[in-house]
């Protein structure tokens, strides 16, 4: 494995219940690289992403940092990372510029309104900025959970089929923001359903179980779906 | 051969499977001798008359019933410190054994005391944190009933064995006082006053029995629980296949 | 450090403003459970003077309970409980806000509204002063112990009822010290041995709990 | 020798109820205690064979 | 129609018994809030017993309130309340099984264990009788107001409260017939009057709730 | 307007807060037709789509079924349409099969165990059968939901982003279903984000609110992802 490698799993076994989803799964990410785990429903995607954010622990192997395992390294981990799963983690009782402030605390960080603010405009929630969550279209709701993960300026994002619900225009703007993402050094983990066009991109692809994937996802020839 | 070897599941099920008839047999005599002092040697109290005599199961009942939630505690402990599965499998399979026990103490304390105080339950300091403590057992037992993933299961067990014993001394304590302050002692255990060395003798003869009777049982049960948790492995394979 | 156990408090606080019914309930069942008294046991001043520590006192772990089966659930279903616990910043400090948070959203309302519900219990003014007092000392152990109960029953089915039995257990002594001290006072012995019991009480709870409801919530997340 | 004869011995000087109860139910507590173990490690066995069976099928 | 009432009970019964726990709440509430007024008030016999319907009864009411505010909650939040306001069948329909179901999970077993917390408050037989006939009248007072509430309340943020004031006081007279009846009962006076006013208040109750209620569940899932 | 349209829309408006989401909106629908509702987040797809079902009442307009405004038909209108929204509508305490049983009995159906089954089993879900459904996947999850849309043998789909967390397999499968659905005379009235193969169907499409959409829904030639 080379040098440069941050986030690597090593030997990685997981059960649920009585079942068992993967074992022996390995691999190794650099900085700038995608890790697109893919995978038919129920195959252990979600699974495997929360065994890399050190919520659950493997059955067997170790998930590791910049060489050390994330159990030894918690907090420093947790302050590179940035984890967005099938729930969105915000609250809907408050706005969305509340959400992004309490989610800056949490993660003991000064809150920059102005900042927060010009990235929900960007994603499209200039005008959603006094609503309470709770009244948010679904798409909205998710793009609200994407502001958050921008700002929380995580070097590794591990991001659970972060497309659901977003229009076709918000999935290519989410492309661009990958791209500068890794184009700036970060490094993502992520799964999807849908067709991404990641041209250009360095893309490792990882799959899960054993349902056949056809090749659509990160293909580097645009696709319709991005050419919004 | 050191202390790790014991705590391998698969040593440790033999080595259980050779000392229960060990603990059973044992249980079983000194059960006999225990009843037969209490019965035909002890003599009548003065005080009680034969009432007394519910006193061979009371005290052994209600300390094993004590005791044995400190032993799951500990496991736990041990378990959450060190993560060996075979901890928790002792804290599981201890569980259901003390909870019966303390069952046992109520119920005869409850019959003890409708002859001697005149009613079945008064909200004594011993009585109502035996109470507390049959909680306690079952709450443990639900919470392992509720959750489905066995793993998760035995933290969440052990993290609770723990904070009730630190809390059960504080609650016999606090109840303790509580009863004393407002009450006056118009109801407290009427301990006999000399107890007669030979009901002593058949005493701790019965409780000798209760511990025998717990360690195997819970020796029984950790093998089970064993087997179960760990039959993707070769030698319990090789069991299952003789 | 700081700055993330305030802004934990600080989010909790805004929530309940925004839910605002949530911290009313509470209140409210407190005031009702207290006033119901009255209704099914009948007027007598002397008897209601005589149960009325300890009904109050029950009433208040009884509201406290009710409240609490929600401390980290509605976080835990919006998924926020997983980004917190993700956070740099260690879980006890998580919980540690949050129990804090809860007493402040629930315990204080009670404290405030106490002293009217002694006065409709024939209390006299000490001993509403000390029952205040017990209160002050006895709330935040409630809320640390019941952080622990919600922790451990996260997610399961028939988490309320699991709380109710495992955290009620656990709270007794409170109870009893909390009550007793009130006691004290009417029947003339005083309330210092009562009260410095319930001061060690919680800080041993203060000591023990947060760790305890920290690990159990990594537990319940896995 | 304590008792003068069966009949005594069962009436426990007019406790007979309260302490044979108490004994009664320990006993059987015990005994049920017993059994279920017994069964269920049989059960266990069995259900384990089973779905040896089955997964290797 | 008859069909479709079955099929509610049939659903939400399945729910509790694979969550459990919840059937159970009632029971272990019960037990344990009768546990703690004794811890609070102090072990005197007598005392207890003449406190005992009145604690009994609001220990009762408690029990049915705590598992209220989930009736409709848990349905609402995935969906499923959606799916069955738009089944064929009309929604009042709909209310009276999922009271009807409310009652015989948390009512029916309130009333199988009250026979042992009256021994434990030192009540007389045919106190504890009348305890178990007033019961047995007055839950499904408590079930059927209690939709009502849940119906209303559903959803709705700072209204919540208020909302929850309106149905309490409803409650009220259910209590005060309730223990009133048990009270005459350890008083010699008899139960006769209590209880049938209990009576006339339940059939009030059953012509009149569940219209409310799916009124108002209409309203709240618009 | 023909005779045969089941479903009409007449000049619909609708508002939520203080927004106005749409007004103006007429449509028609005749069996064998599929609608396909169309706009960016938060345009109004989902508040329209409950105007639909009767959920929620129009600020100003009227919907109707064979002529019918449906707040006047209301029961034999629900006992010919079913509905499938953001939230699946399944409890997590009980397993596949028994969600479908209840969902069943609530609609006043007999229940046939061997056919829920079966459809349980054409949606990849043969071996999640005895799982509670909160140990499910997402996806999973969104398939019982399916399941039970088709076990109600309704007349009239209203679907809001059915795909959402769904595989490519089950993508395709879930196209097929519709087809199936419209040739035998059904109707669907459904909003996604994603691509969808629906070669050989009556389309008819409604832009809500003025996000412009790309034309890459219900395209009929086949595009990567029909091809599983
Ligand atoms: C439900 C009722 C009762 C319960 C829950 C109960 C519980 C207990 C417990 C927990 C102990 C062990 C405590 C220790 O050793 O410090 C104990 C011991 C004892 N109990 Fe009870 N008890 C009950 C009723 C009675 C009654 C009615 C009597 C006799 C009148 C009685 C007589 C004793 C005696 C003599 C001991 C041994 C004390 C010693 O040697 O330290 N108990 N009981
Ligand atoms: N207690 C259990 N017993 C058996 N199987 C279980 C249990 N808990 C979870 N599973 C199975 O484990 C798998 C978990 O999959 P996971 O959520 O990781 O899937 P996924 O790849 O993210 O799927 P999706 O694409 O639908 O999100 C599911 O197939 C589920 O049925
Ligand atoms: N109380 C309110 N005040 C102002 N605007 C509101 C209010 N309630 C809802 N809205 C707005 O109404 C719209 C509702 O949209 P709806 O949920 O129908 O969107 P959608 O088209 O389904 O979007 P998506 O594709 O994200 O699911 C949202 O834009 C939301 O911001
Ligand atoms: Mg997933
Ligand atoms: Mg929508």
């Amino acid at each position: 494995m080379p040098d440069n490698v941050l986030l690597s799993a090593h030997d990685l076994a997981c059960t649920r219940g009585d079942r068992l989803l993967f074992k022996a799964m390995n691999f190794g990410l650099v900085a700038g690289e995608l890790l697109l785990v893919q995978g038919g429903n129920g195959q252990g995607k979600t699974s495997l992403l929360r065994l890399l954010t050190g919520l659950s622990r493997p059955e067997a192997g170790e998930v590791r940092w910049r060489g050390q395992p994330i159990a030894r390294c918690g907090e420093t981990y947790h302050r590179e990372m940035a984890y967005l799963g099938h729930a969105n983690g915000i609250k809907d009782e408050l706005n969305p510029l509340e959400n992004l402030r309490f989610a800056d605390g949490l993660q003991g960080r000064a809150f920059d309104a102005a900042r927060a603010e010009r990235t929900l405009g960007d994603l499209g929630l200039a005008r959603c900025l006094d609503l309470p969550c709770r009244v948010l279209s679904f798409g909205q709701r998710r793009r609200v959970a994407l502001a958050a993960l921008l700002l929380a300026g995580a070097t590794l994002w591990i991001l659970d089929e972060p497309l659901t619900g977003l229009d076709v225009h918000a999935v290519a703007q989410m492309e661009g923001l990958l791209r500068d993402h890794l184009a700036a050094g970060g490094m993502v983990v992520a799964t999807t359903h849908q067709a991404l066009n990641l041209a250009g991109v360095r893309v490792q692809r990882l799959l899960v179980g054993n349902v056949a994937i056809p090749d659509i996802a990160a293909s580097p020839d645009p696709v319709a779906e991005g050419a919004a | 051969m050191n202390l790790y070897t014991y705590a391998s599941p698969a040593t440790f099920y033999h080595l259980a499977g050779r000392l229960i008839p060990w603990f059973a047999w044992s249980a079983g005599i000194l059960t006999l001798v225990g009843l037969y002092i209490g019965f035909f040697v002890a003599p009548t109290d003065f005080q009680q008359s034969e009432a007394y005599r519910v006193i061979f199961i009371h005290v052994p009942a209600a300390w094993m019933g004590m005791f044995i939630y400190l032993v799951m505690a500990f496991w736990g402990a041990i378990g959450l410190a060190f993560n060996t599965r075979l901890s928790f499998m002792m804290v599981r399979a201890l569980a259901p054994t003390g909870a019966i026990f303390t069952f046992i103490a109520l119920w005869t304390g409850a019959l003890w005391g409708k002859p001697m105080w005149g009613a079945w339950w008064v909200w004594d300091a011993r009585l109502t944190s035996t109470l507390i403590l049959l909680f306690l057992y079952i709450g443990i037992m639900a919470l392992w009933a509720a959750i489905d993933d066995v793993k998760r299961g035995d933290r969440a067990g052990a993290l609770l064995a723990l904070i009730g014993a630190i809390n059960v001394p504080i609650i016999y304590f606090s109840v303790k006082w509580w009863n004393t302050l407002h009450q006056g002692a118009s109801v407290s255990l009427t301990k006999a006053p000399t107890m007669a060395t030979i009901m002593l003798t058949g005493m701790l003869i019965m409780a000798f029995a209760a511990w025998f009777y717990s360690i195997a049982v819970a020796l029984a049960r950790v093998r089970a629980i064993i087997l179960e948790r760990e039959r993707h492995t070769e030698w319990v394979k090789d069991i299952l296949e003789r | 450090m700081t700055r993330f156990l305030l802004a934990v408090l600080r989010r909790d606080l805004t929530l309940a403003a925004r839910r605002r019914g949530d911290w009313l309930i509470a209140l409210f069942f407190f005031v009702m459970v207290a006033s119901l008294f009255p209704l099914g046991i009948g007027p007598d001043p002397k008897l209601l003077a005589r149960i009325g520590p300890g009904v109050l006192w029950v009433a208040a772990t009884l509201a406290s309970l009710l409240s609490l089966s929600r401390l980290f659930a509605d976080d835990h279903r919006d998924g926020s409980l997983e980004h917190m616990v993700l956070s740099p910043e260690p879980t006890v400090l998580l919980v540690l806000g949050k129990s804090l948070a809860h007493w402040l959203i629930y315990g204080i309302p009670l404290l405030l509204i106490a002293p009217v519900l002694g006065v409709q219990f024939h209390l006299p003014a000490d001993a509403i002063g000390v029952l205040l007092l017990s209160l002050l000392i006895g709330t935040p152990i409630l809320s640390l112990l019941g952080g622990v109960g919600a922790a451990l029953t996260l997610g399961l089915r028939g988490g309320g009822v699991l709380l109710t039995l495992l955290i009620l257990p656990l709270y007794v002594p409170a109870l009893i010290f909390g009550a007793g001290a009130v006691d004290g006072v009417l029947a003339g012995t005083g309330a210092e041995a009562h009260l410095s019991l319930l001061g060690a009480f919680l800080i041993l709870t203060l000591l023990v709990a947060p760790w305890i409801a920290a690990a159990a919530l990594k537990v319940s997340l896995e | 020798m304590e008792w003068a004869s069966w009949s005594d011995f069962w009436d426990m000087g007019g406790y007979g109820l309260y302490v044979w109860g108490s004994y009664a139910v320990t006993a059987a507590c015990i005994l049920m205690e017993v059994i279920l173990l017994k069964r269920g490690a049989g059960q266990t066995r069995r259900r384990l064979k089973r779905m040896r069976q089955w997964e290797e099928s």
